[in-house]
């Protein structure tokens, strides 16, 4: 057996701290060796794509538009969330329930965006709030269906426990359940963000004035990839300080008390 | 041996009735359709070089030869959008358009909409200002119309046909509008989009082959029975849109394509450019030379 | 007024091939202290969750104290059973009634010696220190009965007597039922008013003994090992158990 | 405390059994009803779109493009979810790797799923190769998200267990690991089948002259949403056959060590 | 040859205040049989996670056996660590290497009265008969250096006596070096050929006492509690742990 000595390891933590920097360096470098190798207007280099950026944003367009498609991220996130985890959990708990709406699950899941999508124009009008409610239509299922695979996994000792010494409903939903849940939530949160940010670009497009999906469309049709480039960086950067500021202090908060 | 010309096709669009009326055999050239969804897929398809021929416009060919691509523009066809009201509509011209709801397709740089507000100022309206608009998907748009959540839709020419068959009124066509800017010449709007390259090294075939277009659309446009075949293809049962949307296709023949009509067509550009504030133009102040196909 | 009347004439696990209990009655009188001993496997653990109500797949019928309030459990269970996501200290609080105040921990967890452990998370703690931790839990409830399913294994002797000393005083300060699984037999002299032995594949008492040394000299251990001894020698029914 | 008396419990599964019959029936219930109120084309009936529905199928253009489209589907699920379990539970389990990888895994998370599938295409060239690689780009940083949080949840107990006796590395991801996994499993597996479902809509739309995408839009610009529904219907048929014949039957095998 | 070579200069838990143990040395000589007693919470099990290879974080060095060849280590974990995705015998089958024949399981499983239990899963299984799967996991891999974490809790005394025997049995006809934590001073005394007792933050040896018992007479109650009573005499520094 070896020994661990406390040098290497802080030589290796210090290493991993500059990790993530390194790793956008290369990906950064990769896609300059790339777009000067293929020399082509379908893929920009980093700098072209920055002018651009820089470009959009002093214009105020960038902004606008990137503000408009987050307010609508932020609500529909945030409904599809509160609304999916509630159901996923009582359809994880309770059988009969989750026979019956089985079924309706399994459909909803597999309605195409485009369907839903067009059918809550058609019937609520091209309003904002039938935008977003095409947007949690597509994304509750998803919720839906991890939420409800977590619970079912949640460990019957605790929830006995709990039950035996008589834990409210909130308490035991806020103490018991809910920290179980935190991977499924984690990883709902993450794909979730993700698949809103591929419906809302639809939702726009079909039916909005503003917003990224609008603005895609706008680019897609001139073919202007830089542009499109520098969108998606604007949208990835907000996401990334998502990530930064509440998921990731999130991620270690779950880890501090394990081994 | 024979030049296969590979044609990005969309379903249930004016090229799909113009090639199902072409001669089945013909000297020097043979047809390889490719059916394309939607007119995006078209310019991917063309870029990626799995057909060699789409129809597009001439705008985004002159963007792209900006961008260094060896692109350019043959006419096809003239044909654009319409503004359109229900029958009963207290709107009968652009003045009565000043708040009311307006249903646009596409989006802001739609270029009929771009040119609508053009002419509207023309008047002393600020359309952008004075309406309330929608934008969204054509399908969506006609949709709106048809349940009165718009008062006036701006759209393209299938759904602005679709519409009028069903007694919906017309104002003002993309060639009234042009008109009204005082562009008299009847500029194409979309055309076969191909590389310069290919055709030059293909010139008779593809000279051929646009011979052949058009008197598949004289075929189409005069003579009933040849209608008659391609019918199936409008996948529109009333008889009524039929024959509207016959006689819309043959109103957008392309018949005088010189250098008067490349003028007129530069002018608009500019026109454009001022307009979309460059974005649907791109950087270039002026269309770019060689945007439009010579045979010479 | 926590008497239990227990009548259980079948509880069989779902897909098991015989019942794991069967006609089984037992009555616990109010503030009695009772040893159940058994073999490993014979059901003790399924008695104490179905009167902890924890599982309802029985026929017959438990009736705890009086009809229309229910009976404050506590229950340490066979394994810890914290939350790995709260400290020490919070999984005690979580238990506690809002108007109880939280001197009643700090004194338990002095007394288990885990005051300096108990803002550490129940996965960086041995697995005694666990054990004590959910001895806290039930005794902090205050309950009207006490499940307990071998407490003190993990302990080390001086702690476990601590403990067991503990449990008396609070049993004797606040009578309460218990009922107190085990396989230690001087363990349950020491403690029980009654010992239940049982037997298994199904369960059913075989032996329901009043243990008769006075709670002053429960402390004796010569007592009781004289009353072991004469416990193996009356009833070689027993004797099997242990 | 109270009695629980087998019979009632034996009705009780029997009412269970017949749940999602009814659910369906429920469903189709509302919908007719709300059809015949609205009375629009934009809703049509479930007779008129059952009609719809048998048509397509007997012109065999219906069991064509789905076919079309469940072939890329089957194909890039596949590839997807075998490279995202194997990277998924790689970065769980290795700290320095993961703080590499993160922001390349952000990245390729939000990346607008037009934004790679025009990018492939155009790269690729309009073959099938690129259409469903196009694919595997938008599911597989999904597909790592979960299991990536499923591995962080390890037991570590079982795993220690796992190593000093020392379970070699497949006995280990097969008894150890993947079991664990599997709520996360078919978390991903069910949104996941959703997910490639809109994608693959996308994709068809913009690359293939075959599939329910390219059929799909040819009916949006119709407006011809029986049509729409008809094929939705059964794209769900089919998902719904997966779920019955496979995941269900997963589900139940899960289930079986559980209390 | 397992010989075992201890040297822990300090093992601290990240974020622990104090080093849970400081300055250990400690050498099992080839088949020594090792009882381990300490108070809960002493570092027991950490130091037989670092013995097991689990633990690396600590400044020293552990030598197991001969330099080339990692022995085979049996773990008896302080809970059962089966997995609860696998009947029984599949979790017994598991840990065994491909040439061993399945006749080994068969014979463990009479023994321990789990044949009929086999292929169950452990969570339909009472915590003592997850604790003898563990047990039998354990033996059954022929260890070389056999780690035993407060084996018995659980069981009852019937079942505890003859695992004990059996222990003593295998350990008697393949030797192999035995490491055995427990909190009782009789059963340690019955099987260990040596004591070691630990004391607590930062854990370090009191004392390290050869039990003289004869092999032959350990089975005798009177010649164990004779040389338990003499320990508590002779080492007053080891009667705080007991
Ligand atoms: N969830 C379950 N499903 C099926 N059978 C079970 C379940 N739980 C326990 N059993 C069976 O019921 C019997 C009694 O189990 P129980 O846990 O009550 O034993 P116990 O007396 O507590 O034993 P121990 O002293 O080992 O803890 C065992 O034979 C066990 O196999
Ligand atoms: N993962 C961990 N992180 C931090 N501290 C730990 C961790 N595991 C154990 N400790 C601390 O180390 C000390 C020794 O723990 P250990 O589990 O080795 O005790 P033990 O001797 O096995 O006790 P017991 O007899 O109760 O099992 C304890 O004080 C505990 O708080
Ligand atoms: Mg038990
Ligand atoms: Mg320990």
């Amino acid at each position: 057996m070896e020994t661990m000595c406390y040098f290497k390891a802080k030589l290796i933590m210090t290493i991993n701290k500059y990790l993530p920097t390194l790793s956008l360096l290369i990906f950064l470098a990769v896609w300059q060796g790339v777009a000067s190798y293929l020399h082509s207007n379908t893929l920009p280099t980093p700098q072209v794509v920055a002018i651009v950026f820089w470009q959009a944003i002093v214009s105020g367009q960038l902004p606008y538009h990137l503000g408009a498609t987050l307010l609508r991220l932020v609500v529909s996130f945030s409904i599809s969330m509160l609304l999916g985890c509630a159901i996923g959990i009582v359809l994880g708990r309770n059988k009969a329930l989750n026979a019956f709406f089985d079924n309706w699950l399994v459909i909803f899941l597999n309605v195409p965006a485009l369907v839903t999508i067009i059918l809550c124009y058609v019937w609520f009008g091209l309003v904002e709030s039938a935008a977003i409610l095409a947007v949690v239509i597509n994304k509750l299922p998803n919720v839906i269906v991890t939420i409800r695979e977590g619970t079912r996994a949640l460990d019957t000792d605790l929830m006995d426990m709990a039950r035996c010494y008589h834990f409210s409903k909130t308490k035991t939903l806020r103490h018991v359940i809910l920290p179980q849940l935190q991977p499924f939530l984690m990883g709902a949160t993450r794909s979730g963000l993700a698949l809103i940010w591929k419906i809302i670009l639809v939702v726009e497009l079909l039916g909005r004035s503003n917003g990224m999906g609008y603005q895609l469309h706008l680019f897609f049709q001139m073919f202007d990839v830089a542009s499109i480039l520098a969108y998606t960086i604007a949208f990835v950067a907000v996401i990334q300080l998502i990530e930064l500021l509440i998921l990731k202090p999130l991620d270690k908060q779950a880890l501090r008390w394990r081994r | 041996e024979k030049t296969t010309i590979r044609i990005g096709v969309q379903a249930a669009g004016t090229v799909e009735w113009e090639l199902s009326a072409f001669p089945t055999e013909s000297a020097d050239f043979q047809i390889e359709v490719h059916p394309v969804a939607t007119a995006e897929a078209g310019k991917i398809a063309l870029q990626s070089g799995a057909v060699d021929m789409i129809v597009s416009d001439w705008i985004w060919v002159s963007s792209l030869r900006a961008q260094g691509e060896d692109f350019t523009f043959y006419p096809y066809s003239s044909t654009a959008g319409a503004l359109v009201v229900p029958e009963k509509s207290m709107i009968h011209s652009l003045k009565d358009l000043n708040g009311k709801h307006l249903g646009i397709a596409g989006g802001e740089l739609d270029k009929n909409w771009l040119l609508l507000q053009a002419l509207a100022q023309k008047e002393g309206i600020y359309l952008n200002k004075s309406v309330e608009k929608t934008f969204g998907a054509p399908p969506l748009i006609s949709e709106q119309l048809k349940q009165n959540r718009v008062d006036a839709a701006l759209t393209y020419w299938h759904f602005a046909a679709k519409l009028e068959a069903v007694g919906y009124r017309q104002i003002i066509d993309g060639r009234g509008i042009l008109k009204g800017l005082g562009i008299e010449e009847n500029v194409p709007s979309l055309g076969y989009v191909f590389k310069q390259s290919w055709a030059s090294s293909h010139s008779a075939a593809v000279a051929n082959f646009f011979k052949a277009s058009s008197l598949a659309k004289k075929s189409l446009c005069t003579d009933d029975t040849a209608w008659q075949k391609v019918i199936s293809l409008t996948k529109v049962d009333e008889a009524a849109t039929q024959t509207l949307l016959r006689k819309r296709y043959c109103e957008g023949g392309v018949e005088q394509w010189g250098d008067k009509e490349q003028q007129a067509a530069a002018r608009i550009y500019t026109l454009l450019k001022t307009l979309s504030n460059s974005q649907l133009t791109g950087k270039s102040d002026t269309l770019q030379a060689g945007t439009f196909w010579s045979n010479k | 007024m926590t008497d239990v009347q227990i009548t259980i004439t079948n509880k069989t696990y779902p897909n098991a091939l015989q019942p794991t209990i069967k006609d089984l009655q037992l009555s616990l009188t109010s503030n009695e202290f009772i040893c159940l001993v058994g073999a490993s496997g014979c059901g003790k653990t399924t008695l104490l969750n179905c009167l902890a109500g924890l599982d309802k797949q029985y026929d017959g019928e438990i009736c705890v104290g009086q009809q229309h309030t229910t009976p404050k459990i506590g229950y340490i269970f066979q394994n810890p059973r914290l939350l790995p996501w709260r400290t020490v200290r919070e999984n005690i609080e979580l238990v506690l009634e809002p108007n109880q105040p939280p001197s009643v921990i700090d004194a338990l967890l002095d007394f288990m010696q885990l005051t300096q452990a108990q803002h550490e998370y129940p996965e960086r703690l041995s697995v005694g220190m666990n054990r004590r931790v959910a001895i806290i839990r039930a005794f902090a409830v205050n309950p009207d009965l006490l499940l307990m399913d071998e407490p003190f294994v993990s302990l080390d002797p001086p702690t476990a007597r601590d403990v067991r000393r503990l449990l008396l005083q609070l049993w004797q300060q606040r009578p309460h039922t218990v009922l107190f699984v085990t396989h230690d037999l001087r363990e349950a002299i020491t403690l029980a008013d009654r010992l239940i032995f049982l037997a298994s594949t199904p369960m059913q008492v075989i032996s329901d003994i009043v243990v008769p040394i006075p709670r002053m000299q429960r402390h004796d251990e010569a007592a009781i090992e004289g009353f072991r001894q004469q416990l193996l020698n009356d009833y070689p029914a027993i004797k099997q158990l242990l």
